[in-house]
C-alpha cells in the first residue's frame, strides 16, 4: 500500500514538474520569437515548416474532414427523418456548428496526431542522436532553432487548414444531404444563422490549437531519453498531449463563449 | 563435403556487390573466425546460413544438405541446430534474464514452466551470470548482456553457434571473458563456433582457423600462427593495424 | 507551386497504395495464424493488461469532455426550440453512434497504437525480431497476433466504458451549464436512444480496433533507419489509423442505414 | 603566472536521482596537451565530457572551460565559449536535415564574422583533408559508419577550436580503419595545437594518440599517468583492465539504466 502512495506521490510530483517544464517551453518560445535571429534561427525556416505542415497534412485533412462532414449530415438527416422529417434547418445549423466548433476542433485533432507526432518524432530523434547537443556546441539555442519556426508555422497553417477543412466538410455534407435525402442545395447552403462571433470563435480556437500543438510536441521531443524507444515514447506522449490539449481548449473556449454571449451561441 | 560449406556465393546490396564468389569450408567442432575490415560483408556471410538473408547466386550446404533455398516455413528445424548471437545481444528488455533464457525452452521443448526456469538458471551459471538471473537487460553492461544472450542461444542445444562481432565495443576485460566462453563451448560441448570479428586479441587468442575476407572473396584461410607469419602484405597490414599499405578499406 | 502539389499527391498516392498492399499481406498472415488459433497466451494477457491500464484514464477523460461538448453544442439549439426533452437525444445520439467511438478510437490509436508501433519498431531496429527468427520463433505468432487481439478486445471494452462516461458528462454539463435537470436528461436518454444506437457504436469500435492494430504492427515491423526511422514509423502509423477510422466510420454508417 | 588550464574540474559530483555516477572528480588539462579517459562501461566517462561543455549541470563542484566557469550558467551565456570547442559525438550527431557540406559549414556560419567564400574554401579544404571531396551534396543518412565518423571529425575541427573533445572516435571500427582515423586526428592536432580530451574503450590505439591517460572507476579518477606505460601502471586494477586479464580485483557492478524516468533527468531546463 505504501508503495502505491509513493507511486501516486511520485506521479503527482512528475506531473507538476512536467507542467512547469511545459510552461518554461512556452515562455522560452515567446522569448525566442522576440530574439528573432540572435538565437541562431535559420533563414527561411518558418516558410519551410509551413510548407511541411501544409503539404503533409493537406490530403489528410481533406479526406478525414470530408468523410466526417458526410457522416454527420447523414446521421442528422437519418435522425430527423425519424423525428420531424423537416430538413429546413439542417444546413444552416450545420454551418454554424462547423464554423464555431467542428471546423477548427476536428482540424486541430487531426493536426494533433499528424503534426504533433511529426514534431515530436523529429525533435525526439535529434535528442537521442545528440544532434541537440551538437546544436548547443555551435552556440545555437535549440528552442529558437527548432520550436519557434514550427510554432509560427503551426499558428498560420492551423487557421488555413481549419477554413479549408470546414469548407470541405460543409460541401461534403451538402452533397450527402442532396443525394441521400434530396435536400435542395439552396436550402442546405444557407448562412442565415452565421454571426461574426462564430467566425471570431473559429479564429480564437484555431490560434489556440495552433499554439498548443507545437509547444506540447516540442516539449515531449526535448524530453526523449535512451535510444530509439525514447523517440517512440516522445511521439506517443505528444499525440496524446496535443490531442488532449485541443479537447480541453475547445471545452474552455466554448464554455467561455457560452457565458459571454449569455447562452445564445 | 565438410560440415558447413559456402560454394561461389554472391550477394549485392542496392547494386553494390559485397560477396563476389566466396568459398569457405568449416569442419565440425572447430572454432572458425571470419575476419576483415568494417563493411567487407562478414556479418552478411553468417546471416545467410540461417536464412535471415537470401544469397543472389551460389550454394550453401550444412551437414550434407543444401539450405540456401529453404522457404521460411522449413527453416525452423535448421535454426534449432544453428544458433546465433547478435552484436546487439537482442535480449527482450521487458523480460528478466531468466525469462529471456527460458523463452526458447518454453516455445520449443514444451517444458513445464518450473523445469524451463530451472534449466535457464543452469544455462546462466554456465556463462557466469547465475547471480544476475532476476535483473533486466537494461541494468547490465554490454559484456554481461552478451553472455546472457549466449546462454539463451545455448538453450536449444545447438550443434553450431554463429557470433556476430561478439567483442566489438567491449572493454578489454569483458572481451576476454567472451573469448573464454567461446573456447569453452567448443571444448566442453563440442559446438562448432563461427565467429565474425576484427578484434586481434580475440582472433589470436581463440581461433582454431581464420578466414580473411577481402574484396568479396575469402583471401586466405590459415591458423593464427600461419596468419602471423604470412608473407602477404595485405594480411600483414590488417594484423598490425597499420593505416599505410595496399589495403583498400570500404568502411573508411 | 501547383506542380509540386500534384507531384506530392501523386507521390503520396503511390506511397499509400504500396503501404495498403503491405498491410493486407500482414492481415493475411495474422488470419492464417488464427486458424487454428496457435498464439502465445502469456503475451496476450501481458498486452491486455498493459494496454488497458495505460489507456483507461485518457479514454475516460476524453469521453467525459466529448459528452460535455456535445451537450454544449446541441443544447442552445434544442433550448431555442423549447424542446428540452430532446436535449438528451441530441448529445446521446451523436455520442453513442459517432463522436464516442471516433474520439475514443483516435485517443486509443494515439496512446496504444503509437506505443505499439514504437515498441515493435525499436525491437526491429535493435535486431530483436531477427533474434526471434534465429530462435525459430515466428514473430507474427509470438508478437503480432497477441497484440492485434488485445487491441481489438481492449478498444471495444473502452468504447463501452467511454460511452457511459460520455453520457454522464453530457448529463452533468446539461445540468450545470444549461440548467436541464436530471430527470429530463434521463428520460430524454431513455426514450430516444435505442439499443441499436449503442450496438452501432460497438460494431464501429470493433472495426476501428482491427484497423489500428494491424496498421500499428505493420509500420512497427517495416521500420528502416535508426531513431529517425522509429519516429517516422510512429508518425505513419498514427496517420494511417486516423484515416482508416474515418473511412470505416463512413462505410459502416452508410451500409448499416 | 601559471598557465590557465584549458579544462579545470574541481571536486565534481553528479547524481541521477538516487544513483551516483561521478563522485569527487578533480582534473586539469594543460593547453596543447592530449588526455585520454578510459574505464569500464558506464563509469561516467561520457557524462564527464558533457559536464565539461556545460551540456549538463553537475550536482556539486566547479568546472571551468577555457577559463570560463560553466556551472549554473544559462544556455545563452555558454554560447560564446562553446564556439571555441569542437566535439565529435559517440553516435556522430550529424544533422540529418543538412548535407555533408552543410554539416561542416554549420559551426563556421554560427561563429560569424567570416566572408561566405572564406567559409566555402575552409569547408572544401576540410572535406579534402578527411578524404570526402566529392560527397559534398550527400545526405548524412546515405553514408557508411566510417564516412559519418569523418564528417564528424571535419565538423569538429573546421572552426580551429582551441579544445577538441572526442567521445569514442573509433568505436566498432577494425584496426586498419581505426589507425586511419587516429592519423587524421593527429594531423589536425599538429596543425592547430589544440588541447584534446578523448574517451575510448580501445585502449591500445588510444594510448598511441594521447600523452596521458586517466582511469575512471566507480565515479572517481583512480589513476592518471603517461599513456606509453599505462599497461604497467602501479595500480593492479588499471593493469588488469588495460591488459584484459580475466583474473583480478576488477568486478562487474550492475549498471542501473541512466535514462529511467525515476531519476528525474531533465529535458527542457537543460536547453533554456
Amino acid at each position: 500500500m505504501r508503495a502505491r502512495i509513493a507511486d501516486l506521490g511520485g506521479g503527482v510530483l512528475d506531473a507538476m514538474r512536467a507542467a512547469r517544464e511545459l510552461w518554461l517551453t512556452y515562455v522560452s518560445t515567446i522569448a525566442g520569437i522576440v530574439r528573432y535571429r540572435r538565437g541562431g534561427r535559420r533563414k527561411g525556416e518558418v516558410a519551410r515548416q509551413m510548407y511541411a505542415i501544409g503539404n503533409r497534412s493537406l490530403v489528410f485533412i481533406i479526406v478525414t474532414l470530408g468523410f466526417i462532414g458526410m457522416v454527420m449530415t447523414y446521421e442528422a438527416c437519418l435522425q430527423l427523418s425519424r423525428v420531424t422529417g423537416d430538413y429546413s434547418q439542417i444546413g444552416s445549423q450545420f454551418i454554424r456548428l462547423i464554423v464555431s466548433d467542428f471546423g477548427p476542433t476536428l482540424t486541430g485533432l487531426m493536426l494533433a496526431t499528424r503534426v504533433g507526432a511529426g514534431i515530436a518524432a523529429e525533435i525526439g530523434s535529434m535528442k537521442v542522436t545528440e544532434q541537440i547537443d551538437a546544436l548547443r556546441m555551435s552556440g545555437v539555442l535549440p528552442i529558437d532553432y527548432l520550436i519557434v519556426p514550427r510554432f509560427l508555422a503551426s499558428l498560420v497553417m492551423t487557421l488555413v487548414l481549419a477554413v479549408l477543412g470546414g469548407t470541405v466538410m460543409y460541401l461534403a455534407g451538402g452533397l450527402t444531404a442532396h443525394y441521400s435525402f434530396n435536400v435542395n442545395t439552396n436550402i442546405f447552403f444557407d448562412f442565415q444563422f452565421l454571426r461574426m462571433r462564430h467566425v471570431v470563435l473559429m479564429i480564437v480556437k484555431s490560434l489556440a490549437y495552433g499554439a498548443a500543438i507545437p509547444i506540447v510536441a516540442g516539449f515531449c521531443g526535448l524530453r526523449a531519453r535512451g535510444s530509439s524507444e525514447g523517440v517512440g515514447w516522445a511521439t506517443t506522449a505528444a499525440v496524446i498531449g496535443s490531442s488532449f490539449a485541443v479537447i480541453v481548449l475547445d471545452f474552455i473556449i466554448s464554455a467561455a463563449a457560452l457565458f459571454l454571449t449569455g447562452g445564445d451561441l | 563435403m565438410s560440415f558447413i560449406e559456402y560454394k561461389g556465393v554472391h550477394k549485392a546490396f542496392a547494386g553494390k556487390p559485397v560477396l563476389r564468389g566466396m568459398n569457405l569450408a568449416i569442419a565440425k567442432g572447430e572454432v572458425m573466425f571470419i575476419i576483415g575490415t568494417s563493411g567487407v560483408g562478414k556479418s552478411v556471410t553468417i546471416k545467410h546460413l540461417i536464412g535471415l538473408l537470401r544469397i543472389d547466386a551460389g550454394e550453401i550446404w550444412f551437414d550434407g544438405a543444401r539450405v540456401d533455398q529453404l522457404p521460411e516455413r522449413k527453416l525452423a528445424p535448421l535454426r534449432r541446430r544453428i544458433g546465433m548471437v547478435f552484436q546487439s545481444s537482442t535480449l527482450f528488455d521487458s523480460m528478466t534474464l531468466v525469462d529471456n533464457v527460458a523463452l526458447p525452452l518454453r516455445k520449443h521443448q514444451s517444458l513445464k514452466a518450473r523445469d524451463a526456469i530451472a534449466r535457464a538458471h543452469e544455462l546462466l551459471a554456465q556463462v557466469y551470470m547465475a547471480d544476475y538471473a532476476d535483473r533486466f537487460p537494461a541494468e547490465l553492461s554490454d559484456g554481461m548482456r552478451k553472455r546472457a544472450a549466449i546462454a539463451r542461444t545455448l538453450a536449444l542445444g545447438p550443434e553450431v553457434v554463429l557470433f556476430d562481432e561478439p567483442t566489438t565495443g567491449l572493454d578489454p576485460v569483458s572481451a576476454r571473458r567472451i573469448d573464454r566462453l567461446i573456447r569453452e563451448l567448443a571444448e566442453k560441448l563440442g559446438v562448432t563456433a563461427v565467429v565474425v570479428s576484427h578484434d586481434p586479441p580475440s582472433i589470436f587468442g581463440t581461433a582454431d582457423r581464420v578466414a580473411f575476407l577481402y574484396q568479396g572473396v575469402v583471401h586466405t584461410v590459415a591458423t593464427p600462427a600461419e596468419l602471423r607469419s604470412s608473407p602477404d602484405p595485405i594480411v600483414q597490414q590488417f594484423i598490425q593495424g597499420r593505416s599505410a599499405g595496399p589495403m583498400e578499406t570500404p568502411g573508411f | 507551386m501547383f506542380g509540386d502539389a500534384i507531384a506530392s499527391i501523386g507521390a503520396s498516392a503511390r506511397w499509400i497504395a504500396q503501404e495498403v498492399g503491405g498491410i493486407l499481406v500482414l492481415t493475411g498472415q495474422v488470419l492464417r495464424a488464427l486458424v487454428p488459433p496457435k498464439l502465445d497466451t502469456r503475451e496476450l494477457w501481458k498486452n491486455l493488461y498493459k494496454m488497458g491500464n495505460k489507456s483507461v484514464p485518457i479514454v475516460v477523460l476524453t469521453a467525459f469532455f466529448a459528452g460535455g461538448l456535445m451537450t454544449l453544442q446541441t443544447g442552445p439549439f434544442v433550448k431555442k426550440l423549447g424542446a428540452t426533452s430532446l436535449a438528451g437525444w441530441g448529445a446521446g445520439y451523436a455520442v453513442l453512434r459517432e463522436i464516442g467511438p471516433i474520439l475514443i478510437a483516435l485517443m486509443f490509436s494515439g496512446r496504444v497504437g503509437a506505443n505499439n508501433t514504437a515498441e515493435l519498431a525499436t525491437m526491429t531496429v535493435t535486431e530483436q525480431l531477427d533474434g526471434l527468427r534465429a530462435l525459430a520463433i515466428d514473430p507474427v505468432r509470438f508478437l503480432i497476433v497477441p497484440r492485434v487481439l488485445a487491441m481489438m478486445v481492449m478498444l471495444v471494452a473502452l468504447t463501452v466504458i467511454g460511452d457511459l462516461v460520455a453520457l454522464l458528462g453530457a448529463a452533468i454539463v446539461g445540468r450545470y451549464m444549461l440548467q436541464i435537470d436530471w430527470s429530463t436528461m434521463y428520460y430524454s436518454f431513455a426514450d430516444n436512444l435505442k439499443p441499436y444506437d449503442f450496438l452501432h457504436g460497438i460494431y464501429k469500435s470493433f472495426a476501428f480496433g482491427g484497423a489500428i492494430a494491424v496498421a500499428s504492427c505493420y509500420f512497427g515491423v517495416t521500420v528502416r533507419g535508426g531513431a529517425v526511422g522509429v519516429g517516422r514509423a510512429v508518425n505513419a502509423s498514427v496517420v494511417a489509423s486516423a484515416v482508416s477510422i474515418m473511412l470505416l466510420d463512413f462505410f459502416i454508417t452508410y451500409l448499416s442505414a | 603566472m601559471p598557465v590557465e588550464p584549458a579544462v579545470r574540474v574541481d571536486n565534481v559530483a553528479k547524481r541521477y536521482g538516487r544513483r551516483s555516477v561521478l563522485d569527487g572528480i578533480s582534473l586539469a588539462v594543460a593547453p596543447g596537451t592530449r588526455l585520454g579517459l578510459i574505464g569500464p562501461a558506464a563509469s561516467g566517462k561520457s557524462v564527464l565530457l558533457k559536464l565539461i561543455c556545460g551540456l549538463e549541470q553537475p550536482t556539486s563542484g566547479a568546472i571551468a572551460l577555457l577559463g570560463t566557469d560553466v556551472v549554473g550558467k544559462r544556455e545563452a551565456e555558454l554560447g560564446d565559449v562553446r564556439k571555441r570547442v569542437g566535439m565529435l559525438f559517440q553516435n556522430y550527431a550529424l544533422f540529418d536535415f543538412l548535407t555533408v557540406a552543410g554539416n561542416v559549414r554549420f559551426p563556421l556560419e554560427r561563429r560569424g564574422g567570416l566572408e561566405p567564400q572564406i567559409i566555402a574554401e575552409r569547408v572544401a579544404n576540410r572535406l579534402r583533408a578527411v578524404g570526402l571531396a566529392g560527397s559534398e551534396d550527400k545526405l548524412t543518412g546515405e553514408l557508411s559508419g566510417g564516412m559519418k565518423k569523418r564528417v564528424g571529425i571535419a565538423r569538429a575541427t573546421v572552426a580551429d577550436a582551441e579544445l577538441v573533445i572526442y567521445d569514442e572516435p573509433t568505436a566498432g571500427l577494425d584496426p586498419v580503419t581505426t589507425q586511419k582515423i587516429y592519423d587524421l586526428l593527429a594531423a589536425d592536432q599538429q596543425r592547430t595545437g589544440a588541447t584534446v580530451v578523448a574517451v575510448s574503450s580501445d585502449v591500445a590505439a588510444l594510448a598511441q594518440f594521447v600523452d596521458e591517460i586517466a582511469f575512471l572507476y566507480r565515479g572517481t579518477i583512480l589513476y592518471r599517468g603517461p599513456a606509453a606505460t599505462i599497461a604497467d601502471a602501479p595500480d593492479p586494477l588499471v593493469r588488469q583492465f588495460v591488459r584484459g586479464e580475466l583474473e583480478g580485483p576488477l568486478d562487474e557492478p550492475g549498471v542501473p539504466r541512466l535514462g529511467s524516468a525515476a531519476e528525474g533527468q531533465r529535458g527542457v531546463e537543460d536547453v533554456r
